[in-house]
């Protein structure tokens, strides 16, 4: 059952009110996002209020009590966290406004009572990819040794990225992963790959965000290995920088998935509006690029 | 007659100024009203406010302790979402470690802070980052960073942590208040406490005037470090989950929220009740924000950094024009 | 009672600091109610001795004997449990708490709930205000008093204290007469109480109104002690110096100016502490400005170098008029101010003796911003070898310099910034005979260079000796002038005394 | 001989940074393999080149009494308007000179807000820490820039005859320039006296806000060197990364390199050694793939050693 919402018992409002929490406004990823979402809500007739938690929880908290007060009618919120976002996903219900889980999943919500649909894109099954393509590429029986370049551990994208690859090459022997933090930050994952290569040798890096190639690249043409030639690059997340140099051959892959959510949601919004049932999930497609298939993406739409 | 009008005028004056708190909080309102007035000044968006201020504010009343004793603890912004995890985790057996062990935990970090300070006459800055980043790494071990969630939390604490007054008025913000009123009373009355000023006005003279400084320095760290463990209980019992990076830029806050309050950063001036005002001022600034339809959310940090510094602005202003006032005042 | 009838004992102290043994084999002995004088030269170590009785500091050898029986003291609280109470020589007190939490402060009265008893506390303390004849009120914050007032505040929160031995460490050398008898009135008081008191100060005059004994000390060594008449003026200071000091004559210069003024201040304002001050300063002469406690001479000297804004008036120095006067500028057209108060206005107190002496002058010995390390080393040697500043070296920090070196310090920045005119806020205080007589011939050698000198000073004694002419300011007004032979104490005294009448007279009528 | 005994305490106290650190380099030596190698030395200056700057401006600063927790934020406002200008087709010369005065303005602002208005330092330079990473981060939506510039490439791994890297060059002149100004000309004893006493340095004619000022706006300057650095060094400027929490690490550097958080003192050569025992722990955890959560422990139990360490020579 769905939550009953208040536009059904009063006289339809003028405009339907969107609140969207955002978790963050920055990274290409992200940016690309806000970017479809405000597109596709002047398409689709919504007026929208969003909000920026910085990846800050309690702001996020806030930010949803805020949008409460200011009588949206349907939230759509980006978990900074997926469990400790709790308290605001409680507030809409008391409030009686219905939720839309976005990109991150709250995992203690109920189906139709917290929230009246998810619509994501696994950040969990990403990392798991990235780590089924290490296997289908490097075999299950020489050694491979990964780099793993994190983002800042403890936040939820790089934590499930870490947490599915980590899952993945579980069951295999062969792989070994040196784990070091590249904090998001390109710089700082050029200076990791530097100081690792003058004591280990590695066969590929996996890097958790697409921010962080260019600098991984560097580091390891400085260290005298040629990317994707001696040393594999993956990395989750294909904004056009990622595309191009997997075009230039020196990223081998990249495990991507889009953030323009934007159609699906408003999709969903229309059809709650007219009283259609939703289900539980939309899965944001997932899709690994290679030099195959890179041109095909290129072209259609970039990310 | 003239006489008069100028004693009154120079009297305002110099309430204001006195409390540049007040100028600050004024300041915000006029700007919250001016931007949504209607949504802003209602009751369910003032409570809302206090809400959000509880976090920040309740970490800003431990440190605004040991700013006014004249050293600080940058360590909160990780030792309170350590006892977060802590009190989830023994949670899991019963409701009293849960409250205990975090408060146990802040406490040791409290007294280590405050040794290193003054008995390894340490500089409270470095100590305190060092423990800050250290703490980061011990609750990153423990969660191997992932949000923990106990399997068996225990419903007392549950119910503690959801219990509220009318719906409105939740147990953050009654710990908030309480809280706050409890510090001001010991503050004003008990001389351990007292002796804060002193210390943190002039740590020589004090020794001279017969204070004993490292206890009260001691004093100051175990109990900033006690509201962190506070703050994390309060934070996970109404989310049922603990979260490494919950923390992250929380003691800056804490301090802003100390400094806009009229506590100054160099020790023995202000009052702690200031820090309180300055927490709301702090969570009025972002709803203001989040009331606002002009300004792109991606600018959000630079519209509360220049709010921030309108209101300081305006203390400093003020307190020039208190400045004047005294002389005009003595003058007649 | 004990064998030898001694309140307190001290016996063999010993105490070096790096560099520097502060304190060798001294001794110090005080009866009951007995009030003993310790004196010696700057830097001798008379406050040393007092901090390690008070339990500031721990000496490094000696016993500590109260009624007989030796104590340990290892900290302050130790020593105040055991019945020691002081005023230290700098002020040591909390600027931004009330004045009746000053006092307090350590010992609140508390309830039977462990909690300060606010209103009891705020009564005591006026009471203990009203007691020793000072007019504030105890609530006020300390910050906002004056010096001199601070000074008396801390005097109250000593007395306060159940005590048997009372330590004043330099307590007159902020105070001007008036108060300098108030505190000898609570002092006798006290001394019929049959407490032991140790009283410091410079000033020879005082030592012999109210003390019994005297213990002297030089170098850090213990001289000897003497029943005060027992011992001659010239005696005592030998000991104390270690030499014969000639004594002190007057030595008045010129009578007849030039008609021009180097400096000429008309009706300047700052309101509330000056209203309407005019003077002038001639080439080469030595003017006194004096008054009251409170009546404006530190504002005016203030003023005049740029420290506050001027509000009426005008500042004409060298024939040009000056506009928003600043130190710096001041500075650059060859004035020089030696402010009061030494520790808040004075010295940088991390800063080596070297730096705190170039700091003004820095300009004039750098070339393009670049310091000229040889020259400056010169200026720094000439300085400390003219005032003879007591040091180990100059790279020494100066807050561990004895008050009075750090006051030479002080002169000796301003003087090497070769300035045409000096202002000297109360140049000698807490300096001890023979470098007050050193800095009193200074100042007379300069004169003859050309220079002209504003000297500030509380000591009417001293204005009479030194000075060509003297302007005695009250309530903020400039209200008269001696010139010549018409400089003599009586003439002074009398002069503050009309000022100050005529001045609490219209007080009145304004109130009306 | 008593005379002897205190400048080595002296030396001690002024080095103690410099000490320790080679304390740990000769223990890496010993443990970590490969450490002894051209390419470590190179990587550790190159790397410890952004906290090297700001840690400088952050000694002056902090020497004055203040602080200036703006630095991180600045490098990002830097990064971008670099990246910006370049990929708008300017001159690296120009963009760089663009990127300077913006990054200067924001350093005088500071200056002003606290020298004039007798704000507290930590609050302006915490709005403007906001202030500096907003604009950053809006100023291009949110997003990375890309530039390319064949020049800034080649100059970024140019090694001066095959060896020294221009990171080297370039943060020994600036040490050498600022070294001089603190230790050899009057505007570091004014510094110093600013930061132990304003009140009388202003009666002692020195220009108190002319020194406050100029320490931030040094400080930004700096800033926006170590921003535009960490640009150039992959080509790319991420407004939300660079510089985050760098501050904190600048503040670490300087106090272990031995000036006082209380001010009134300048240990530029304490920094220097200081912020690369920073990054030579950084290496340290990744050459030994130490525990990415282990390592924030043992950064802050050297960090600790390392204050003990100084504050116990210095005492002795
Ligand atoms: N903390 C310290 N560290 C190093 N040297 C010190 C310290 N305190 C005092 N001294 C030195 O000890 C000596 C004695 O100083 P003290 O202050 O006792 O002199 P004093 O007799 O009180 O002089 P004054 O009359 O000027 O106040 C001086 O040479 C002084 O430089
Ligand atoms: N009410 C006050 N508020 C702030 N500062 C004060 C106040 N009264 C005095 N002061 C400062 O304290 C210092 C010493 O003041 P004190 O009471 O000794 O009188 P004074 O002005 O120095 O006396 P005189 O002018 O006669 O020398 C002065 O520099 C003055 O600026
Ligand atoms: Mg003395
Ligand atoms: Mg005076």
């Amino acid at each position: 059952t769905l939550v009953n919402a208040e536009t059904s018992e009063d006289a339809p409002k003028e405009t339907f009110k969107v609140g969207f929490a955002e978790n963050t406004y920055t990274g290409d990823w992200r940016a690309c996002e806000v970017a479809d979402i405000e597109e596709k809500a002047k398409e689709y007739g919504y007026e929208l209020v969003m909000t920026n938690a910085d990846l800050d929880i309690e702001k996020q908290i806030g930010d949803v009590e805020d949008l409460i007060a200011q009588d949206c009618d349907l939230i759509v919120i980006v978990p900074v966290d997926a469990e400790a976002i709790a308290p605001a996903f409680e507030a809409c219900k008391e409030a009686g406004i219905p939720v839309i889980d976005m990109d991150t999943e709250y995992t203690s919500g109920v189906f139709g009572e917290d929230f009246i649909t998810t619509i994501r894109s696994d950040q969990y099954e990403q990392g798991k990819a990235a780590g089924k393509w290490v296997v289908d590429t490097y075999g299950t029986e020489d050694s491979v040794t990964v780099l793993e370049i994190t983002g800042t551990m403890g936040q939820s994208d790089a934590q499930n990225r870490h947490n599915g690859f980590a899952d993945y090459v579980a069951d295999y022997d062969n792989v070994e992963v040196i784990t070091q933090s590249g904090d998001w930050s390109a710089t700082t994952a050029q200076n990791v790959v530097q100081n690792v290569a003058q004591t280990s040798e590695f066969d590929v890096v996996y890097s958790h965000g697409g921010d962080m190639i260019p600098g991984i690249i560097l580091g390891l043409k400085q260290a005298g290995l040629k990317p994707t030639e001696d040393v594999g690059v993956i990395t989750v997340d294909s904004p056009f920088q990622v595309l191009d140099s997997i075009k230039d051959g020196e990223t081998t892959a990249a495990i991507t998935c889009t953030p323009r959510g934007g159609d699906t949601l408003f999709s969903c919004i229309d059809s709650y509006r007219t009283g259609e049932e939703l289900e539980e999930t939309y899965l944001v497609p997932m899709n690994t690029i290679t030099s195959d298939n890179v041109d095909e993406v290129y072209d259609s739409e970039g990310y | 007659m003239g006489k008069i009008n100028v004693k009154t005028t120079a009297k305002l004056g110099h309430k204001l100024a006195k409390n540049s708190t007040l100028i600050g909080v004024l300041v915000v309102v006029l700007i919250g009203c001016l931007i949504n007035g209607r949504v802003f000044l209602s009751i369910d968006n003032i409570a809302n406010v206090g809400r959000q201020a509880t976090i920040r504010g309740l970490l800003a009343c431990g440190i605004s302790l040991t700013i006014i004793c004249g050293t600080i603890d940058l360590s909160i912004s990780t030792l309170f979402p350590l006892c977060g995890l802590v009190c989830l985790y023994f949670s899991n057996y019963s409701v009293v470690l849960a409250f205990a062990m975090p408060l146990l935990v802040a406490g040791t970090i409290g007294t280590l802070n405050g040794l290193l300070i003054t008995k390894g006459k340490l500089h409270p800055w470095i100590v305190t980052i060092a423990v800050q980043l250290g703490l980061n790494g011990v609750n990153l071990m423990l969660t191997q960073g992932n949000t923990y969630k106990p399997s068996n939390m225990s419903s007392a604490l549950k119910s503690f942590g959801n219990f509220s007054v009318l719906k409105t008025i939740d147990i953050e913000l009654i710990c908030f208040v309480v809280l706050y009123v409890i510090m001001s009373r010991l503050v004003k009355s008990k001389p351990a406490f007292r002796s804060m000023y002193a210390v943190g006005a002039s740590e020589e003279s004090a020794v001279m005037m017969g204070v004993n400084v490292n206890k009260t320095k001691m004093l100051a760290h175990i109990l900033c470090s006690l509201f962190a463990g506070i703050t994390g209980i309060l934070q996970v019992s109404s989310s049922g989950a603990g979260k490494v990076t919950s923390g992250s830029g929380y003691e800056m806050y804490a301090i802003a929220a100390c400094v806009l309050g009229g506590i100054h950063l160099a020790g023995g001036r202000g009052k702690i009740i200031g820090a309180f005002w300055g927490a709301w001022i702090l969570a009025f600034l972002n709803n203001i924000f989040n009331m606002q339809q002009y300004v792109n959310p991606i600018w959000y940090q630079v519209v509360v950094g220049l709010l921030v510094i309108i209101v300081v602005f305006a203390q400093a202003l003020s307190n020039k024009m208190h400045a004047g006032f005294k002389k005009e005042t003595t003058r007649i | 009672m004990h064998a030898d009838g001694y309140l307190l004992e001290m016996d063999h102290i010993k105490k070096s600091f790096p560099g520097v043994k502060a304190l060798d084999d001294v001794q110090l002995k005080v009866k009951p109610g007995e009030i003993h004088a310790l004196m010696g030269e700057n830097g001798a170590g008379k406050s040393t001795l007092i901090k390690i009785l008070t339990g500031v500091y721990k000496a490094s050898a000696g016993v500590i004997k109260i009624e007989g029986k030796e104590v340990n003291i290892n900290n302050v609280q130790q020593a105040q449990q055991a019945g020691i109470s002081a005023v230290f020589q700098e002020l040591n007190m909390i600027p931004y708490l009330s004045v009746a939490e000053n006092i307090f402060l350590g010992t609140y009265p508390i309830n039977s709930g462990k909690n300060i008893m606010w209103k009891k506390m705020e009564k005591e303390a006026q009471a203990l205000l009203d007691d020793i004849g000072l007019d504030i009120e105890a609530g006020a914050q300390l910050g906002t008093l004056g010096t001199a007032t601070q000074q008396m505040v801390s005097i109250a929160r000593a007395v306060s204290r159940n005590c048997k031995i009372l330590v004043l460490d330099e307590p007159t050398s902020s105070l001007d007469s008036n108060e300098v008898q108030q505190l000898f009135k609570i002092m006798r008081r006290l001394k019929n109480k049959n407490i032991g008191i140790i009283f410091i100060s410079h000033r020879l005059n005082e030592v012999y109104e109210i003390c019994e004994n005297v213990t002297v000390l030089r170098d850090g060594k213990y001289i000897g002690s003497w029943r005060i008449s027992e011992i001659g003026n010239e005696e005592l200071v030998t000991s104390m110096v270690g030499r014969k000091v000639e004594n002190e004559k007057t030595v008045r210069g010129k009578t007849t100016f030039d008609e021009d003024y180097l400096l000429e201040v008309k009706d300047l304002a700052c309101f509330p502490k000056v209203k309407k001050v005019t003077f002038g300063v001639h080439k080469g002469e030595i003017l006194g400005l004096t008054g009251l406690l409170g009546s404006g001479r530190s504002e005016t000297a203030q003023l005049i170098f740029g420290c506050n804004l001027l509000q009426n008036g005008k500042i004409v120095y060298k024939g040009k008029e000056i506009q928003k006067q600043t130190p710096r500028k001041a500075i650059s057209m060859g004035m020089a101010f030696c402010t009061e108060n030494r520790r808040e206005e004075g010295i940088i107190p991390d800063m080596s003796i070297r730096d705190n002496i170039v700091l003004s002058s820095l300009k004039r010995l750098s070339k393009k911003g670049v310091v000229r390390n040889k020259e400056r080393d010169e200026v720094v040697k000439r300085y400390i070898d003219r005032l003879k500043i007591k040091t180990p070296s100059e790279e020494k920090r100066i807050r561990l310099l004895s008050g009075g070196n750090q006051q030479k310090v002080i002169l000796a920045r301003w003087l090497a910034t070769e300035p045409d005119l000096i202002i000297l806020d109360e140049p000698t205080r807490g300096i001890d005979v023979g470098a007050k007589q050193e800095i009193e011939k200074l100042v007379r050698e300069f004169v003859k260079q050309g220079i002209s000198i504003i000297y500030i000073s509380s000591e009417i004694s001293e204005l009479v000796r030194n000075c060509d002419r003297v302007v005695v300011l009250s309530d903020g007004c400039a209200t008269g002038e001696l010139v010549g032979d018409e400089i003599s104490e009586d003439n002074i005294l009398a002069m503050i005394a009309a000022g100050s009448a005529s001045k609490g007279g219209e007080n009145v009528a304004e109130k009306n | 001989m008593w005379q002897k005994k205190i400048d080595i305490v002296k030396i001690a106290r002024k080095y103690g940074a410099v000490i320790f650190f080679f304390l740990l380099f000769l223990f890496n030596c010993v443990t970590t393999t490969n450490f002894i190698r051209i390419n470590t030395i190179q990587n550790l200056f190159i790397q410890s080149f952004p906290i090297l700057l700001i840690s400088f401006g952050m000694t002056l600063v902090i020497a004055t009494a203040n602080i200036d927790i703006s630095v991180g934020s600045g490098m990002a406002l830097a990064a971008m308007i670099f990246a910006l200008t370049i990929s708008a087709g300017l001159h690296p010369v120009l963009a760089f000179l663009i990127t300077l005065i913006v990054g200067g303005f924001f350093g005088w602002i500071c200056g002003v807000l606290v020298a004039k208005y007798d704000i507290q330092s930590m609050i302006v330079t915490m709005a403007m820490m906001y202030i500096l990473r907003g604009i950053a981060k809006g100023m291009y939506g949110g997003s990375t820039v890309m530039f390319k510039n064949d020049f800034l490439s080649t100059l970024s791994y140019y090694r001066i005859g095959d060896v020294i890297p221009v990171h080297v060059v370039i943060m020994l002149i600036i040490f050498a320039i600022l070294w001089f100004v603190v230790e050899k000309t009057r505007y570091g004893t004014y510094v110093e006296a600013v930061g132990n006493n304003p009140k009388a340095a202003g009666i002692s004619g020195v220009s108190v806000s002319g020194i406050l000022i100029s320490v931030y706006v040094i400080s930004a300057l700096l800033a926006v060197i170590a921003g535009v650095e960490q640009g150039i060094m992959v080509m790319q400027a991420d407004s939300s990364n660079i510089g985050l929490t760098k501050e904190f690490d600048a503040i670490a550097a300087t106090v272990v390199g031995g000036t006082p958080m209380s001010g009134g003192k300048a240990n530029l050569t304490g920094a220097l050694f200081a912020a690369l025992l920073l990054q030579l722990i950084n290496m340290m955890v990744n050459m030994n793939n130490i525990y990415y959560a282990l390592a924030y422990i043992i950064k802050a139990i050297l960090i600790i050693a390392a204050v003990l360490i100084n504050t116990y020579i210095g005492q002795k």
